[in-house]
């Protein structure tokens, strides 16, 4: 078998890179893939939750406060990644800011965390808050991911190549705004 | 599309390529960690016949069992733990890995006419991501409480009572055994996600000039869609297991409702649904049977183009097929249901919308025979493979009626008649169309052809023994003999079970009749007859480079400059134009 | 050579295949392929598989007459030649199939199987209510007795041996409360409506004669209603795994003629009388 | 189990971080889950000491009844329909044996046992404890063992049985005996007292077993009576165990060669 094979890897040396602008859009298909894919994950918690919500245990805790300063910060997160994306000479400083905001709202979550369980809430006390745990963490996830990217794609601010850095980033922020309004309003 | 700036490349890329300057990479680098499109798509291949052993091993072992209880060794846990393994390694590391991971990766490059997959790391990273699932799955089979042993559904409240914690115990295999598969799971979930990204990455964007989406062969179409399907439909799992793991480990309530009494011991659960688990389950399950059939589907149309020297019959409405068969695919998920205790009126909805996905079935089974029409059929072991195909979507399809319609499904619902229906669907059909594409592609992989006497021996074992095995299960249906049972004792049972030896017996011909083809698979490997660039004389872009295939697959990318089947009547009989033939 | 090769494969292949259709259909005939039906709905689900036995057995027939006759014709010898069809036969033989699917399959769900489906999920003013229980791995069904009233059921009160379905001693509606282990008895020719209720897992209430089928949820209660058309003892096997001892969670339906079915139900005494 | 569940979790959020890695560059998140170690039952197995040699000449024993006052609770009886075979033994029902007691208040299947005063460790008996499984009942119904003691479980039925402890110190076992002469050894290794086993597959049947870390507990027969030989001279606290009317505790002293009298009776509860 390794005979037959040989050829395949004959002139292996260098991967075959693509051409920029191929590579730019396979990016772009990964990219919108990805937030279809995270979209769907929400979807399906969302939908879940709407579903145990109609147990007869359900009781909405309230949610500490800090949260909403919370969306306040990454909403304030998606405005900077914004203003890097359009480019020029601040554009570094603008995606600098952006990554700060980023964690300082993960900060601000774990903060929100324990507050929570400084009240005796944990992830058991009631379904309400086992969605509140494991939707942010989950959520914290996706953020992570987003400050690891904008982190690698530091080096390369300002040659108004974060269009899709920002696409990432401003699904984050939306599904973060989402995760809000269901924990609080439904 | 940026296709010629990758032509470009391609010509920059690869002029000093030569034997003399060539630089004989490592071994390692070569064929173990190698981020080849063809060499991963061997290694996905050799990694499903590894655990197709384990899986079929499983099977005929339960077999023995089922058709003269008592002769097999084996205790009820450990049959359900079986049964549960056999499901679970057949779909997803035996079928999804040799249909969907191998030949996708081996074919969809070449087809499109790329260099290789859009992201040869990330297609890397997955194959090496399945070989710690794999070893994780068949290891469970040794923890405290053996492998898990609640279905290859893995409802709650079965696989959530786990035993830690607070959570009681369920059964046996709900320990241990349940978390490493749901950990195997998790790992395959982000392997196929990975994949599936790089398949569509390669196919939206790594085209070859001139290859506008209505000129792609079928089998690309399907596995673009099939890709689709499956990064649209993987997160709904990816969700219920994360649910999962925090009721078994942690104490949530999501699927683990109130007032449950396990073994006698009260749990201390609130209030959760353990139908919202199935229809998460089956909001990814359903599509992932289409995600394993299309693509059979789609080989199979290639294959019987290249084989009966004509262009399948109606390209456009087939895709069009496919594309309702993955949208309705999405909705209908609730008719595995019917019984579950969910809605009513949701059971008349499901069985309606269910039964709208049966036309573009009809379709793509119309034009798979019309394509037969007016042919000019050479019988290779492929080509009979793929004849075996229509054959099975068929009969697996209209089993389908039956189970859509709620009020049938009253009858039928876990029954043998599902085991045979699904087992057709996508035991079947499916290995119908990896065999047909491996004995299609196996001259571009090594260089050699399969022997087609072995060939024959197992198409003929296997299709027989198949058909025979599942149609008989469909009639142990009909006689109302349930699935996942150790032992039968009732009345009405009595005339379906008379046929059990027989179901046997077939499974062991089935079986059986591998033996050949991974004799015929290796062996050829070494010693099959040499083959030229095009055997076949087809005309996808697969076989306008060399073979053995270089890497980067071409010298020169071709340019694609009309449809991708060019066969037609000749003035001396057969005449067929290569997809990237000059105007 | 490969013609001569070619035909020999034509031939086996479009005779095996003619043969498995023979034989499948032909098993309808040789085999005794369904249990008998005893309950009103399941005549009726009876008549919705032949309905879909004549139009799958169709399709599978003429699917496979049509695959094995193109093997002949078109395989071997190359008599053939490919020439493209027409537009227009091609439309035909794509909403030819369409139609015919969605209105043989639609006809089938809207004309036979609703109204049967309804008859399973209707409750009706005067039947009679059986409450099943499932645990691993026994079926315990239960009257309301004289009062005519249920019980709560207790989780906190569970005993497996002396309280299998955690009935309380104090509350005045359970003190009658009938339970049998393992069987449910029913009149001839009475509705019964059931509720269906889990302990632990996931279990189905699995009646093959009666045709009906109905999964245990823990958590949730469902119903099924079945009319028994015949007296007859019919076996409940499970049909939803619930762990190793799922093959043997058995039980019966014993459906009595009406008189046996009040002498029967007279003789019981309730669990905490 | 307490690494596999935060294993677990792991690739999981490791899909999410994948799922978000969008130009470039991934990111490891880790996972943590957190759980209580250790499970109930504190300090398991064989005791420590020094190994005890009983002086015969000194030995005495506790020997005693075990009565019931008040109005014995009605026998339930339940149905074996579901199984032919247990069925056919009990074609009007099987009664539960939950308490059995004689025309005089004689109160069967207590078991007793020394609860506090001896210390050391005691030679193990060779022979294993038989549980049989047989017309559809175990037999018997309670017995006591020693812990690391084998314990011969039996099916002489021809049905399935299933044989399923639910214990809290001891390591649980859920299996089936598919048919007739079929024996499984199994070994409790700590004191716990009492074990219940079930058969999942016959909701009536149960048996309670006493795992003990000495050889001084014995169960009352029909005529409520036991006795515990060959006890070293001290002062002890015996325990009178009943599966429905609960526990006694007594304390009292076995004087060199002496027979001491012990009786305890239990109450309508």
């Amino acid at each position: 078998m390794l005979m037959r094979i040989e050829a395949w890897g004959r002139e292996e040396r260098e991967p075959v890179e693509l051409p920029e602008s191929v590579r730019a859009e396979t990016w772009q298909t990964l990219t919108y893939l990805m937030i279809a894919g995270g979209i769907m994950l929400f979807t399906t918690f969302s939908a879940s939750y709407l579903v145990r919500r109609q147990s007869a245990d359900w009781a909405p805790a309230r949610l500490p406060d800090l949260v909403w300063v919370n969306l306040a910060v990454v909403g304030a997160a998606s405005v900077t990644m914004e203003l890097a994306r359009r480019g020029g000479a601040s554009a570094r400083r603008w995606l600098g800011s952006t990554i700060a905001l980023g964690v300082l709202f993960v900060a601000g979550q774990a903060i929100a965390w324990r507050q929570l369980a400084a009240q005796g809430v944990f992830l058991t006390s009631s379904p309400h808050a086992s969605f509140f745990y494991m939707l942010t963490a989950v959520h914290a996830a996706h953020v992570a991911a987003g400050l690891a990217v904008l982190l690698a794609a530091l080096r390369r601010a300002g040659n108004g190549q974060l269009g899709l850095c920002a696409a990432w980033w401003h699904f984050v922020g939306a599904a973060w705004a989402w995760v809000v309004m269901l924990l609080t309003f439904f | 599309m940026a296709i010629a700036q990758a032509v470009e490349t391609g010509k920059a890329g690869h002029q000093a390529h030569g034997r003399d300057h060539g630089h004989p990479a490592g071994f390692i680098r070569k064929y173990i960690f190698s981020t080849d499109h063809k060499v991963i798509g061997v290694q996905y291949l050799l990694m499903a016949m590894l655990m197709s052993v384990v899986g079929l091993g499983l099977s005929l072992w339960f077999r023995v069992q089922l058709a003269w209880p008592g002769k097999a060794a084996m205790t009820p846990e450990q049959y359900v733990a079986i049964v549960t393994m056999h499901g679970t390694i057949m779909i997803f590391f035996v079928v999804s890995l040799a249909l969907s991971s191998g030949l996708g990766n081996f074919s969809i490059p070449l087809q499109v006419g790329a260099r290789d997959m859009a992201y040869p790391f990330l297609n890397m990273l997955s194959f090496w991501i399945i070989v710690p699932a794999s070893a994780i799955m068949i290891l469970s089979f040794f923890v405290e409480g053996g492998a898990a042993a609640g279905g290859w559904t893995a409802y709650p409240p079965l696989s959530a009572l786990s035993g830690f914690g607070k959570v009681p115990r369920g059964s046996p295999g709900s320990g241990m055994g349940q978390t490493l598969w749901l950990l195997a799971m998790a790992l395959f979930i982000v392997s196929f996600t990975m994949g599936g990204l790089n398949y569509v990455a390669t196919i939206l964007n790594l085209r070859a000039r001139g290859m506008s989406l209505m000129r792609m062969p079928l089998t690309v179409w399907t596995y673009f869609v099939a890709a689709l399907l499956g990064l649209l439909s993987f997160p709904a799992l990816t969700a219920a297991a994360i649910m999962l793991l925090l009721d078994r480990h942690l104490g949530t309530s999501f699927f683990l409702p109130s007032g449950l009494v396990v073994s006698g011991q009260q749990a201390a659960n609130v209030g959760g649904t353990p139908l919202l688990f199935q229809h998460l389950f089956w909001f990814l399950g359903h599509p992932e049977v289409y995600v394993l059939v299309l693509p059979a589907i789609g080989i199979a149309f290639d294959v019987i183009a290249a084989f009966s020297r004509r262009p399948p019959h109606g390209y456009k409405t087939s895709v069009w097929a496919l594309l309702i068969i993955a949208f309705l695919g999405m909705i209908v998920w609730g008719h595995h249901m019917f019984t579950s205790g969910m809605n009513p009126f949701l059971g008349k909805y499901f069985s309606i919308a269910t039964l709208l996905i049966t036309a573009p079935f009809a379709v793509l089974g119309v034009n798979l025979l019309a394509s037969l029409w007016r042919a000019r059929i050479r019988f290779t072991t492929s080509m009979l493979f793929a004849l075996g195909l229509i054959s099975a979507v068929g009969t697996g399809g209209i089993g389908g009626l039956f189970l859509a319609t709620a009020t049938a499904d009253l009858h039928f619902h876990d029954t043998y008649f599902v085991v045979g229906h699904f087992h057709l669907m996508i035991g079947v059909v499916t290995m119908t169309g990896t065999f047909a594409g491996i004995y299609y592609w196996f001259p571009k992989m090594f260089g050699r052809h399969m022997n087609e006497t072995l060939g024959k021996l197992h198409f003929w074992g296997t299709f027989i023994g198949a058909f025979a095995l599942f149609v008989i299960q469909h009639f142990q249906g009909f006689g109302g003999m349930t699935r996942r049972y150790f032992e039968y004792s009732a009345d009405y049972v009595q005339p379906a079970l008379a046929l059990n030896p027989a179901v046997t017996w077939f499974a062991f011909l089935a079986v059986g009749a591998q033996i050949p083809f991974f004799f015929n698979f290796f062996w050829s490997m070494f010693k099959g007859k040499k083959a030229e660039a095009n055997p076949w004389e087809a005309t996808t872009l697969e076989w306008t480079t060399a073979t053995p295939v270089p890497h980067g697959n071409w010298e020169r990318l071709p340019v694609v400059s009309g449809k991708p089947y060019g066969y037609a009547e000749g003035a001396n009989g057969d005449a067929h134009r290569m997809q990237n033939a000059e105007a | 050579m490969r013609s001569q090769r070619g035909a020999v494969s034509a031939w086996l292949l479009s005779s095996l295949l003619i043969l498995a259709t023979i034989l499948t259909v032909g098993a309808f005939f040789v085999l005794k392929w369904r249990p008998e039906v005893a309950s009103e709905h399941g005549r009726g689900v009876d008549r919705m598989i032949t309905y879909i036995i004549f139009a799958a057995g169709f399709i599978f027939v003429v699917g496979h007459l049509v695959l094995s006759t193109f093997l002949v014709k078109f395989g071997g010898k190359g008599t053939a030649a490919y020439k493209p069809m027409t537009h227009k036969t091609e439309m035909l033989f794509t909403i030819g199939p369409v139609v015919f699917m969605v209105a043989v399959s639609e006809l089938g769900v809207l004309a036979i199987g609703g109204p049967v489906w309804n008859q399973v999920y209707t409750h009706k003013p005067d039947d009679l209510v059986v409450d099943i229980t499932a645990k691993q791995y026994e079926w315990i069904s239960r009257y309301p007795g004289k009062d005519g009233k249920f019980g709560r059921k207790r989780p906190d009160l569970f005993d497996d041996q002396e309280n299998p379905l955690g009935l309380d001693r104090k509350d005045p509606d359970a003190k009658d409360d009938i339970v049998v282990r393992g069987a449910v008895y029913l009149p001839v020719g009475k509705g019964a409506w059931f509720n269906i209720q889990s302990w632990d897992v996931l279990h189905s209430f699995n009646v093959p004669v009666l045709r009906a089928k109905q999964d245990a949820v823990p958590g949730l209660t469902t119903h099924t209603r079945i009319v028994p058309t015949a007296v007859g003892r019919y076996e409940i096997s499970c049909a939803e795994i619930c762990g190793p001892g799922h093959y043997r969670m058995r039980g019966f339906v014993n459906v009595k003629s009406e008189a046996d079915f009040a002498k029967w139900l007279k003789s019981q005494v309730g669990w905490f009388e | 189990m307490i690494r596999v569940s935060a294993l677990s979790t792991a690739p999981l959020l490791l899909v999410l971080a994948l799922l978000g890695s969008g130009c470039g560059g991934s990111d490891g998140a880790s996972g943590g889950g957190n759980k209580p170690a250790g499970g109930p039952g504190g300090d398991a197995g064989q005791p420590t000491g020094p190994d005890m040699k009983i002086d015969a000449g000194t030995a005495g024993s506790i020997s005693g009844a075990v009565k019931f006052e008040g109005t014995p609770p009605t026998e339930r009886v339940n149905s074996a329909e579901a199984d032919a075979y247990c069925h056919g033994k009990h074609p009007d029902g099987i009664k539960s044996e939950s308490s059995v007691i004689g025309a005089g208040g004689e109160l069967a299947n207590v078991f007793v046992w020394i609860k506090k005063g001896i210390t050391g460790k005691f030679p193990l008996p060779s022979e294993p404890v038989t549980l049989r499984q047989t017309g559809c009942r175990y037999e018997p119904h309670v017995l006591g063992l020693r812990n690391g003691q084998e314990l011969l479980i039996r099916n002489e039925d021809e049905t399935m049985h299933n044989v399923h402890s639910l214990p809290k110190a001891n390591e649980e076992f859920n299996f089936a005996q598919t048919k007739k002469g079929d024996e499984a050894k199994k070994k409790l290794s700590a004191q716990e007292v009492m074990v219940k086993f079930k058969c999942d597959a016959h909701g009536w049947m149960s048996a309670w077993v006493g795992v003990v870390n000495h050889p001084y507990f014995a169960v009352t027969g029909a005529d409520g009576k036991f006795e515990l030989k060959n006890v070293p001279p001290g002062e002890y606290e015996v325990e009178a165990w009943h599966e429905k009317f609960g526990k006694q505790q007594q304390a009292l002293k076995v004087e060199t060669k002496g027979d001491a009298k012990l009786s305890f009776t239990f109450k309508e509860n």
